[in-house]
């Protein structure tokens, strides 16, 4: 069989039209402009930080509630409008503000049930925007390791059990058993019990973990990216502010070139994103080529959104490392969100074997 | 699929033995075959689906023509033999030629019938256009041309050559005074001497010497001293099918490890860093195509000579050396390889693309 | 072993608990251990072995010393509390300093009761030491200073300063006018604020504020005009002290990531990679050492901080990502990734190494 | 039982005047620089590329052998004089030279056999400098695929039965089933068939796989590391040379920066291949720890050789991809021989594993 092969199944994808919706209606584009300006005036920087000295600011949830935003791109008998093309515009335009609360987590839980099962099976799950929820993947012992847990009113769980995946949720309750806040207190990690959870199957079955879990890494990659660009673009502003030697330090190729590198990497990023949710979007459930490109968009952005603040820092110099500047608060959201359903080199390596599956 | 996606894989059945899709290797090799599909594609008005019947097109939108160069890429049809007399040399033509010049040069040109060379790099000039030297003196009905090209892939095989010249040596801005001239490369006076390439399967670079090479003036191409436009605008054409190629020669270079379940951790890893490189320049692509559409000028264009051509090396790296002693028996290996190390330098280097990265889009002060 | 490092040996056996090597964690952060070590290393003749007895050494030669140091490192001494005035301040006192200034505070400085910071970044000036604007008139048997410090590791905690100025405005070359005081950090004029780092568990920076701070002439530090050699060659001592350190520190972080036996074949690579970088800084600092016994002044020199700090940010990176999502329940692990970043910016950025590399020792033309 | 563990074993590497072979005497820089201007002198680039159109110059070993370079570094009971110190020099200074014959086959043949066991068993095997050798790996099948094996009189190979590792020794005759020319026909790739080979058993027994071959590794890591340090040097040449938009290339940090990178990774490259070679000239046999530097020092200059020598087509510009240029003939040398023994990938993983084991 060749890599080009001429199934029908594989032509679909070369077929331009099908992905018109990477590019952003008019309407998208204001949408996820309305939720930058919203995020960004309400949030940024300066509330991330204070999150160092006090808990997460847990009350403004409400105003995240209001907006809607945790259910974007559900579907309606879930609650929801639009696509989770929709979701993942508004993450990534979120990414600036550096919410200190869990909204990202919520959008992974809540898309992971909405393509968890086939529509025929009825998803009779509703959800509101007021319920805070997180993610947990399941690995074989009863601690779950959650991102953004702290706050969260339910967990939504991936249980992979031999060759089939199952797919619950549980009230959070009295569950978690530590708070890590050390890394990005304002989206912590907690640890969860998972034998004080009482948890609702709500799929059970399907067997393809990572066609279950595309939707989740999709909506990470859109955080991701949003951090990436959003590090790039001060990193940018400061190299044409700053002088050294007698120029602004933009002007030199050491600099120029690696921001170059680093626009390179977050378009990368943001065009396997993208190409990940209009998959997932076209499909109604995720079919393994949703999984594959899920797993490079997750790949693609966690590489992009560390290098990103990682040169961010480094552009500032000495500067860069002090805790007033907030080159350090998008490098910690990034360090904390990487990990998280699997690191890049997981997913690369993941992905290259989904193809593999794929081509024989 | 779409009506249009099923026509063309009706005409791709007629006008392609059987067996291609098995033997692709072989075929797309195959120089006989190549001259004959570029006709037939011709005639049937596949070779540029969106231009007017009779010039190749059958007036398809631009994003259906895309799909057919997709699809085409994808079944890795036979290869045009002289492409960038299709992919630059015809748009100019059609873009600038007097109805004399496309008359008697764009069905030559799209069939196939006559090769093209482009002669724009000059010997020390390297990619910087706006820095030739090549001089054209007006006398009454001709230019007569000194100077010389280097870098003129084809030269030896082409009939003709879109020669950009000096023809204002005393413009304000010095890419002001360049003009764009039909050469024709049997003329008196024009010297083609080939320079072999150290890949050695791959065409010879040649180099064009031009000693009081009279042509007429009649054979100007778009307006005096308009070269630049000429230049730019002819180029912008292939702009799609670069990414195309590149998205197609990626896979291609990773499919064998595809097939090889031996593959360690380490090597899977990097393969799905190419497959991301690849899938990136896909959708990177479309999404300029459709930004277009939507009147969008977009940015990220920038990224895909960079990625793709970087990605393009990695890939051969990975072919190579993800085989170990064994690659070493397979001499195409070796050839890709190196040819590979080119993509980061013809058509503007790594180098460059970074500073118009920088520059252009991240809007940083220029350095030079 | 080596009669030196028997004796070392023989040293540390008394000067360190007895299970020191087993809970080396808990002790090197242990503020009284490490107060005590150094004294006790400075009384015995092992804080700088290649210094004549009564400062801290025995007179051994630059090998043997070298020896003690690396094997120091390796078995994780207490470090170090003040380290820049050890390893910094202390020779600049040896070698530039007037008889009643060694007499003063050469020992307080190398038994680390008192401690030092390097007033030399300005704000806007980088590591650009040329272009500082703190000024210094004289006035009769005093200087008066005016001007401000950034990143001065230790002000608070310090005693005394190196306080780079400018002497003469008017020098020929802006490095020519510079001189070196010793500044009394009590001395009214003096503000000191703390700049918090991202790190949070590490010394704060400091901004040093100098109002009309009145210095008494004889707290000169060389020659007038001289503080340019001052500052190079007090940075000179500490050149073997950065790549030992390194070596240790990115063995350290990558330490842990050997115990695991569950390490798949991706982080297996990185980890070869890791170390090949580790131990190419110390068979490349061995290389200059002996290089300038030989007399030579070895060009791979530049090498050091380069590679260094590239492998010990790579090295934190690796720490942290190949435990997965465990690496989030360790603050530990983030706070050295975190530190890790200014170790490409502190002491010259990796910028800045880049040019010095392509400059001084490849010969390429300078461009500034 | 930590990293810088406080057992003898391991201090002996931290006392640095066992390193003091690092930097090489005046007698052996002298040695160096004449073996550069002779074999620059007799081969260089244009011979190099004359294989492509004619066989190797056999007749040429003559004078190789007249200088005696394939026996510099061997025991005096093999023939030699000097240690693997010495080889290790001569073979990096040959770099430039890009020698189109046996020679550092021969050198890594004849290493192994002096090393392959240990002095008091004996090895009674005497080498000429007439004959020439190459190496051969056994890995399971009778196809053995040797590194610039064309012109080689015998081979010897490296057996792993097991867990036990055999040395021995063949003439070649005959067995030469194929030669491959196209990546470097000046070192071309001979494929033998081992059937065809009556072999003699050196050494028997050693059950260290990467000890045996840490001698050939290190010799492979001084070509290789010989050849990144030329191509360096021509690309550094032509950098000062060179101008475009009206400035000397050099001057770019686009170029700069990256010949310094390169300038790392030769020097890294260098400095980890002197110490293989002294850790094997000082242990008379190769202990573990020599195997790991000569893995690290044969990955670091598999990567300085690549990374180098494709730096210098990229300086070169549409140049460096003619053929008259020198620069693909570095870059082929590179290729050539970089898969041998292991590629950078594999030796790096190998290194990380014997340091794991010798941490317990």
């Amino acid at each position: 069989m060749s890599a080009v092969s001429t199934t029908t199944a594989s032509r679909v994808h070369t077929d331009p039209s099908r992905w018109r919706d990477l590019v952003d209606s008019d309407e998208r584009a204001e949408f996820a402009a309305s939720v930058r300006a919203h995020l960004g005036a309400r949030f940024g920087p300066d509330a991330a930080r204070a999150c160092f000295d006090a808990a997460q600011p847990a009350e403004a949830w409400r105003e995240i509630a209001a907006a809607d935003y945790p259910v974007i791109g559900l579907p309606e008998a879930m609650g929801g409008a639009g696509s989770i093309v929709d979701a993942v515009a508004m993450v990534e335009a979120a990414g600036p503000a550096l919410v200190p609360l869990p909204l990202v987590s919520t959008v992974t839980a809540w898309q992971t049930v909405a393509h968890a099962g086939r529509p025929s099976e009825g998803r009779a799950y509703e959800v509101s925007s007021e319920r805070r929820a997180a993610l947990a993947v399941v690995d074989g012992t009863d601690e779950l390791v959650v991102l953004d847990g702290a706050l969260a009113d339910e967990v939504v769980l991936v249980d992979v059990r031999g060759a089939a995946v199952r797919v619950s949720v549980a009230d959070v309750s009295d569950a978690v058993t530590a708070v890590h806040r050390h890394v990005d207190p304002g989206r912590p990690t907690a640890v969860l019990d998972r034998t004080r959870l009482s948890e609702t199957v709500l799929a059970d079955g399907r067997t393809d973990v990572d066609a279950v879990l595309a939707p989740a890494r999709t909506v990470l990659a859109a955080d991701l990216t949003g951090v990436g660009a959003t590090a790039l673009d001060r990193a940018v502003r400061h190299a044409l502010e700053r002088e050294q030697f007698g120029k602004r330090i933009g002007a030199f190729q050491g600099i120029k070139h690696r921001l170059a590198d680093v626009y390179v990497a977050v378009e990368r990023a943001r065009s396997l994103t993208r190409a990940a949710a209009v998959a997932l979007a076209s499909d109604g459930t995720s079919d393994l080529s949703a999984a594959e490109l899920a797993l490079l968009a997750k790949a693609a952005a966690t590489d992009a959104a560390v290098d990103s603040t990682r040169a961010y820092v480094q552009v500032l110099g000495a500067m860069g490392m002090t805790f007033e500047a907030d080159a350090h608060l998008y490098f910690r959201r990034a360090q904390q969100t990487a990990p998280f359903l699997g690191s890049a080199a997981d997913c690369y390596r993941a992905a290259a074997l989904v193809r593999r599956e794929d081509h024989r | 699929m779409s009506d249009v996606l099923a026509a063309y894989d009706r005409f791709l059945g007629e006008a392609l033995p059987e067996d291609y899709a098995a033997r692709v290797d072989h075929y797309r090799h195959d120089d006989h075959l190549r001259t004959e599909f570029q006709v037939a594609s011709f005639e049937a008005g596949w070779l540029v689906p969106d231009w007017e019947p009779g010039l190749g097109g059958q007036g398809l939108s631009s994003g259906d023509a895309l799909a057919v160069r997709v699809e085409g890429a994808r079944r890795r049809v036979p290869k045009i033999h002289n492409v960038q007399g299709v992919g630059v040399v015809a748009p100019g033509l059609r873009r600038f030629g007097t109805p004399a010049q496309q008359d008697r040069l764009l069905r030559p040109v799209l069939r196939g019938d006559e090769w093209w060379a482009l002669g724009m790099s000059e010997p020390g000039s390297g990619s910087d256009l706006a820095s030739l030297r090549t001089q054209a003196r007006r006398e009454g009905d001709v230019f007569v041309v000194n100077g010389s090209k280097i870098w003129t892939t084809q030269a030896r095989e082409s009939r003709w050559a879109t020669l950009y010249v000096r023809t204002d040596p005393d413009a304000a801005r010095p890419h002001a005074g360049i003009s764009c001239l039909i050469l024709d490369l049997r003329s008196p006076g024009v010297d083609v001497r080939p320079i072999p390439r150290a890949a050695q399967s791959v065409d010879a670079f040649c180099e064009v010497f031009l000693d009081d090479v009279r042509i007429p003036a009649d054979n100007l191409l778009g307006p005096l001293n308009g070269g630049w436009r000429v230049a730019s605008e002819s180029l912008e054409h292939e702009r799609d099918m670069i990414w195309v190629n590149n998205w197609v020669e990626i896979a291609q270079a990773v499919e064998p490890a595809l097939r090889r379940p031996d593959l360690g951790d380490d090597a899977l890893t990097e393969l799905g860093r190419i497959l991301a490189d690849a899938e990136a320049v896909r959708f990177t692509g479309l999404r300029t195509v459709f930004g277009r559409l939507s009147g969008r000028d977009p940015d990220e264009f920038f990224i895909l000579k960079l990625l793709g051509s970087e990605a393009a090396q990695r890939a051969t790296r990975f072919a190579m050396e993800s085989t170990g002693v064994d690659g070493l028996l397979d001499a195409q290996l070796m050839e890709d390889r190196v040819e590979s190390l080119g993509a980061t330098i013809y058509g503007g280097t790594s180098e460059v693309q970074r500073n118009i990265i920088g520059e252009r889009v991240l809007g940083l002060p220029r350095d030079r």
